[in-house]
């Protein structure tokens, strides 16, 4: 079904581009206030513990998908049942990551453009990529994620003229079952790298998907937490009442009265990001789809999932406020299931099982 | 699908039925027989010449020789062929043994390459190839003599490839020459051509250039596989090829490269790519190709590293200068007005002032004017382009400002671009689609449509391959030992391995450490390559 | 409007559905018009102004309802 | 085979669909067809509480460029105005703007405006409803600077600079050279709302006027106005002014003219650069701040014939500099208390340093803050002298 082979490098750089991908706009735990960079540094502590319990059960599986481990671990009819849950979980991430960034443009600079044209000229590129399988998308993101590393460091020298560190202090302003919230919600956006367990068997060297996926979870929440600092240093306690904190601040740049107002820059950058995550939610929805369903090839499908992706996009919110809303106080609730309960019942019921079998684990 | 949508519309005849070989016709032992096969073949032609002689050995024998006038050698056909058999053969009491035909290749012929046959087809195809054709009265087979000669053009430097320091040479029209010039640059043993012949009717002799060792097989054996796949009437130029070889066909970047220098073609093998001569052009094709060998030129290695990489750089900015610039002013001055300092807004703003079309259309059209121009200086003879040239100048820089059509800025930017597209020139093509593109794309979406044109042009790319190597390699997928020639070009000392991206067997080039140091360190080093045999 | 969204659906129907008739992936096909069939139901009924549910807000009523049913009170 | 035909198809599709996109550009704004307002002022409108705003607007056509051959030579001054005035009235800032465009023949585009000045009366009754729209609209620019004023905000903008063709221009420049006087507080939007949200802090802006001449009139910066939430309270002179950029550790550049004692003349004092560091201290339920300022300068200028460079007198200039600054610094405290508003940002301090001690203190700050004892310590240095190592002549020649 699908040919390409990544290596691990590549899969930590496409796990940071999925992580990095919608979150850079909406920075994950700003409700902590200062304290963003500690919940996000918590949050991946916490996020850990998904992440070692599913590649834990790639590897136990190795070179078979999620959806794969369901039928082989529950049978036919309850693992297809798990995986429809995953598959709508990834499918709506996309949906979100598309519907972000139209909410971007819509408010910043393509006001009168229909969302609708947004939408489809996204979509045209994902589809694009999709076709062209996984092996395209990873050499893709090695480029725009270069990019995206340059221009955010550029980004950091640009505001050093208005950092102000003072804006950074107290840590901790707010109680700490608050804190704690903020942090279960930076853990659920690192939880989300569960979409890779269908990217895994297309490693050269399958075992290395731990490492992989921690190397890019840490690098991933490096950048999140310098961008947070930046935001915080620069735009203080104002920040919090922002919709976009890092659009803001990349439209307070102001060197010497010619380098003014390059926000248009990095929102494009993000977009790139955001761009992976919306491609690679394409691709292993078709491709999970494909292998749900027993097809031959995933290409087929790639195209009305992408069209179903953008209507589920124009009717993932009615406003972005209430998506704030829903990223802050339900997600961390309903990504439970799909990134901890799910796989861990599932390695569970696979030790108890003793699966897989003596040879069956080529 | 074709073959689907053939059958539907019943149009299956159309397709090409592949050539029947038939055996050919034999040759008689009668020669009056023999050169009416060869009329029959070749009609009355005023350029196809038959001398009749008669071969004074043992007894008389009524011979003739078959050439085509203007193909061959005059001073070979009377010194080796006319000379030896009506006058020598006559000095000497010959006791001829064997057969006949044999007798006269052996002992009377003073030619290179003589090939014997009794077949028609070869026969032909040797004639018209510029051989000449040996009759003997009474016997059943004819002596294809190699009288190759005809008017060539010197070896001058080719016009599209200058250099400052590099050699003068160009490849030219004759494919042995080329060889020749490729063999005089590498004296290895291992350089290897194969040599065939493609185009129905054309017959082009096509050779495969490689250096054995240093190539990889299986691309020498995916080239051959490719070559002997075609079937088609002409090969006229490298291109004919080029197209039906490459990977992506329907790609407008270039995944065949070409080359008209013999340095260029000798460094490219050398690094284990297969060269690909054609018969009749200057040009030869190169593969695998990267896209970086655009920005590559034979000059970087012929000066100081450093300057190469700066100039290199220079190169860089130029090709995306000339992709982007007119983009980017057109999402500049239509979407992103808050990204202009504003002194200059208002500046442009002012030199904008009435100027009657939208920005892309201005773009866009004077985009076309400069295209036209360009096509119509490189078409016409060299003194009418210099008139060209000033009336686009006056008119298209000077007269629609002054009258208010388009705005300065815009003939600046055009200008501007105009001048970079011509830093990469095997890039030109491409970048004059892509810059269209982002130019539409930029005006509807302003920078949103610029990266959506950037990002799908960049999954092509990465989606691309040159006979099985990624087209973007050894950016990505990234090699880091293949950098040394990508962004910086280093000191050649340092380059001690071949570019791993194209996946040789052995991959060191020269022994390691070899930057110039004083005499006493210099001293008891060893500068033999390592293992060579490890990679 | 409606006859942009049907022409729209026409031309990828045109240019995905040929290969597979071709190399006769009858199940692919099966789940193909599946998709798009719903693709197009969904795309007809918001050019109609039909008022679709918003995923987000149902998924809160879920998690909430669900939340309050196990006697938690969520955020 | 098969695969390339699909190919083929594909991109024909992929054609039609920017065929489709090309029939609309529905974000386009032609340069030519915008007017770059630089300069946005707001009064209140005579009827009720409508605003009027008034829109300075850059006339790209007056504006000479090199290239451009027009007949009427000789500079702005001669010909026709290079900037528009616009007035408009709404019942909000935006309805204004979109009234605006009654009026405008081009699209209004605020992303190049420099300065917003508004009305004293408007922001004596509060500015919030003033700057929403402008941070919430994607076009306005966050560091755009904010000023007030006593007389029509219109006026200010329909000045003219001597050097500039657009006031809004030289205000905005003006307020970027602050330092070189160090006594005017330049605040911008961004810093402004900042502000605004803070628990205890409260804003400053700069205040602006007209200085009249025989011909013509000009602009000048007056004093600060001292805000409480958003509304307008109380003034700084300069002097305070100055006392408050050094306690915020923004006095850059500047001078401080001193006197000597037992000669005549003055001593004028450049400043190079200050910083300040406020520390607070809880002693029995009391806070007392403490303020360090250490200031390094040269000396910039004498009128009297004394040597002063020797080591000595230097530190007697800088003894009386630093006393200046303290009186300087004390009268920006007294004025602030007097007002009841911690413009110093003082309450951050105690917020950082004694979390629980602002906790219980923090809303009721408005009432504890002018009894608040606040010590001040200026160290200043005199570390470089000109280019001159005496005065050209020593002794006053009788």
């Amino acid at each position: 079904m699908e040919e390409g082979r990544i290596s691990s490098s590549q899969l930590s750089l496409l796990a940071i581009s999925y992580l990095i991908g919608t979150t850079f706009l909406l920075s994950p735990g700003s409700q902590a206030k200062q304290g963003t960079w500690l919940t996000i540094l918590l949050g991946l502590g916490e996020a850990l513990i998904p992440v070692l319990i599913f590649t834990t059960l790639a590897k136990r599986f190795a070179g078979k998908s999620l959806i794969e481990i369901n039928d082989l671990v529950w049978g036919k009819i309850v693992g297809k049942l798990f995986s429809l849950v995953f598959l709508w979980y990834i499918f709506h991430l996309g949906s979100a990551s598309f519907a972000i960034f139209v909410a971007l443009f819509k408010t910043t600079v393509l006001i009168a453009t229909p969302e609708v044209i947004l939408l489809i000229s996204g979509l045209l590129s994902c589809i694009y990529v999709s076709k062209k399988g996984i092996e395209v998308i990873a050499r893709t993101n090695e480029v725009l994620i270069l990019i995206t590393v340059l221009l955010l460091i550029l980004g950091f020298l640009l505001v050093l003229n208005i950092f102000n560190a003072n804006n950074l202090f107290p840590v901790i302003e707010i109680p700490i079952t608050r804190l704690l919230w903020a942090t279960q919600e930076s853990s659920s956006l690192f939880g989300q790298t569960i979409v890779f367990m269908m990217i895994f068997p297309y490693l050269n060297r399958r075992k290395s998907c731990t490492g992989a996926i921690i190397k890019g979870l840490v690098v991933a929440a490096i950048l999140l937490m310098s961008s947070a600092v930046r935001t915080t240093g620069v735009l203080g306690k104002i920040s919090e009442s922002y919709i976009f904190p890092n659009y803001e601040t990349d439209r307070l740049i102001d060197i010497g009265n010619t380098l003014t107002r390059l926000e248009i820059l990095p929102v494009l950058n993000f977009l790139t990001m955001g761009f992976i995550k919306s491609s690679v939610s394409l691709y292993v929805t078709s491709l999970g789809t494909a292998q749900l369903l027993n097809l031959r090839t995933y290409r087929p499908v790639v195209i009305p999932l992408g069209i179903l992706m953008i209507i589920a996009a124009t009717q993932n919110y009615p406003d972005i406020s209430s998506h704030l809303r829903f990223v802050e106080n339900i997600h961390p609730i309903y990504a439970l299931p799909v990134q901890i309960i799910f796989p861990l019942i599932t390695l569970l019921l696979a030790i108890i099982r003793r699966l897989p079998c003596q040879g069956e684990n080529q | 699908m074709i073959r689907f949508l053939l059958r539907k519309f019943g149009l299956a005849h159309l397709r090409k039925e592949s050539p029947s070989t038939p055996e050919g016709k034999l040759l008689h032992s009668d020669l009056e027989e023999n050169l009416a096969l060869f009329r029959e073949e070749l009609g009355n032609s005023p350029d196809v010449i038959i001398r009749r002689f008669t071969l004074n050995l043992r007894n008389e024998l009524k011979s003739a020789v078959l050439f085509i006038d203007g193909l061959i050698d005059q001073q070979v056909i009377y010194d080796s062929i006319l000379y030896p058999l009506m006058i020598e053969a006559k000095k000497e009491k010959w006791a001829v043994k064997g057969h006949l035909i044999d007798f006269i290749e052996d002992n009377l012929l003073t030619v290179g390459g003589v090939d014997k046959d009794d077949r028609m087809p070869g026969l032909v195809a040797a004639v018209l190839a510029g051989d000449s054709v040996l009759l003997v009265d009474g016997c059943d087979q004819a002596l294809a003599i190699s009288t190759k000669g005809w008017e060539k053009r010197s070896i001058t430097e080719p016009d599209t490839e200058q250099t400052i320091k590099g050699p003068r040479e160009g490849f030219t029209e004759n494919i042995r020459t080329n060889t020749a010039m490729l063999r005089r640059k590498i004296a290895d043993p291992g350089l290897k051509f194969e040599q065939m012949k493609i185009g129905e009717r054309t017959r082009t002799k096509v050779s495969i250039a490689y250096v054995k060792g240093i190539v990889n097989e299986k691309l020498v054996e995916e080239v051959r596989r490719r070559l002997k796949r075609i079937n088609t009437d002409m090969v006229l130029d490298a291109n004919y090829l080029s197209e039906f070889i490459s990977d992506a066909p329907f790609s407008p970047f270039p995944t065949v490269a070409f080359t008209e220098r013999p340095d260029v073609t000798a460094a490219k093998l050398l690094e284990g790519r297969v060269a690909i001569f054609v018969d009749g052009t200057p040009v030869v094709n190169t593969a695998p190709t990267l896209f970086i060998e655009s920005f590559q030129n034979p000059d970087d290695y012929n000066f100081h590293f450093l300057f190469a990489t700066m100039i290199r750089w220079i190169r860089y900015l130029a090709f995306f200068l000339g992709i982007l610039l007119p983009a980017f002013f057109v999402a500049l001055t239509t979407y992103h007005q808050e990204l202009i300092p504003t002194p200059l807004l208002i500046s442009m703003a002012a030199a904008m002032e009435g100027v009657p079309f939208p920005i892309v259309i201005e773009v866009v059209a004077m985009g076309a004017v400069f295209e036209i121009l360009r096509e119509a200086g490189v078409r016409l003879a060299r003194p009418i382009g210099q008139t060209i040239s000033i009336v686009g100048a006056l008119v298209i820089g000077q007269a629609t400002v002054a009258a208010g059509l388009v705005a300065a800025p815009t003939v600046i930017v055009i200008a501007l671009t105009a001048i970079a597209s011509f830093v990469v020139p095997t890039q030109q093509e491409i970048g004059i689609i892509l810059r269209l593109g982002l130019t539409f794309l930029a005006g509807i979406l302003g920078a949103y449509g610029i990266l959506v044109g950037l990002l799908l042009t960049l999954i092509h790319l990465t989606s691309l391959r040159s006979f099985g190597v990624p087209y973007l390699s050894p950016v990505i997928p990234l090699s880091i030992e293949d950098q040394k020639d990508v962004i910086v070009r280093t000191p050649l000392w340092a380059m001690w391995t071949r570019p791993r991206s194209i996946g040789w067997p052995r991959p060191i080039r020269q022994g390691f450490g070899q930057s110039p140091t004083s005499p006493e360190e210099t001293a008891g080093k060893d500068w033999s390559r390592p293992d060579d045999k490890k990679g | 409007m409606i006859f942009l969204v049907i022409l729209g659906f026409g031309l990828i129907v045109v240019v995905e559905v040929p290969s597979l008739i071709c190399r006769q992936y009858w199940r692919e096909l099966v789940v193909f018009s599946f998709f798009i069939f719903v693709g197009l139901l969904l795309t007809v009924f918001l050019t109609l102004g039909v008022e679709l549910p918003y995923i987000d807000v149902e998924l809160t009523k879920l998690i909430t309802g669900l939340g309050e049913a196990l006697g938690l009170k969520p955020g | 085979m098969t695969r390339s035909v699909v190919y083929v198809v594909k991109k024909k599709w992929v054609l039609l669909v920017i065929l489709l996109l090309l029939s609309g550009c529905w974000d386009r704004k032609e340069l030519e067809k915008l007017a770059i307002v630089t300069g946005i002022g707001i009064d209140y409108g005579e009827e009720g509480d409508d605003y009027q705003v008034s829109f300075l607007i850059a006339r790209s056509g007056e504006v000479k460029t090199p290239g451009s051959s027009s007949q009427d030579g000789g500079g702005g001054g001669g010909g026709s105005k290079s900037v528009w005035l616009l007035k408009s009235k709404g019942a909000t800032i935006f309805d204004a703007v979109r009234n605006a465009t009654l009026q405008s023949s081009r699209r209004l585009f605020l992303s190049h405006n420099q300065v917003v000045i508004i009305n004293k009366e408007v922001a004596e009754k509060g500015l919030l409803p003033v700057i929403d729209f402008l941070i919430r609209d994607h076009e306005p620019r966050l560091n755009e600077w904010l000023l007030i004023t006593r007389e029509q905000a219109e006026t200010i903008l329909s000045l003219e600079s001597g050097l500039e063709k657009i006031s809004a221009l030289a205000i905005a420049d003006l307020m970027r050279n602050y330092y070189l006087s160090s006594k005017i507080r330049a605040v911008n939007l961004h810093e402004f709302a900042g502000t605004l949200l803070a628990k205890t802090t409260e804003n400053t802006l700069p205040i602006i006027g007209v200085v009249k001449t025989d011909q013509e009139k000009g602009m000048v910066i007056e004093e600060t106005g001292i805000f409480k939430s958003d509304k307008l309270i109380g003034y700084l002179n300069k002097k305070e002014t100055r006392g408050l950029l050094w306690v915020l550790g923004k006095t850059q550049d500047g001078v401080v003219v001193v006197e000597l004692p037992g000669e005549e003349g003055k001593v004028s004092l450049e400043i190079f650069g200050a910083k300040s560091k406020i520390s607070s201290k809880v002693s029995e339920g009391k806070i007392r701040f403490e303020i360090d300022i250490a200031e390094v300068g040269s000396l910039g200028e004498q009128t009297s014939y004394a040597n002063l460079s020797s080591r000595e007198k230097l530190s007697l200039l800088e003894n009386l500099k630093a006393k200046v600054i303290v009186e300087e610094v004390e009268a920006a405290l007294k004025k602030a208390q007097e007002c009841k508003a911690d413009i110093f940002g003082l309450g951050e301090y105690l917020q950082r340093q004694n979390r629980k001690e602002w906790e219980k203190v923090k809303d009721n700050w408005g009432e504890l803050f002018p009894h608040l004892e606040v010590k001040v310590k200026v160290k200043t240095k005199i570390r470089w002298l000109g280019l001159l190592t005496k005065p050209t002549i020593l002794e006053q020649i009788k």
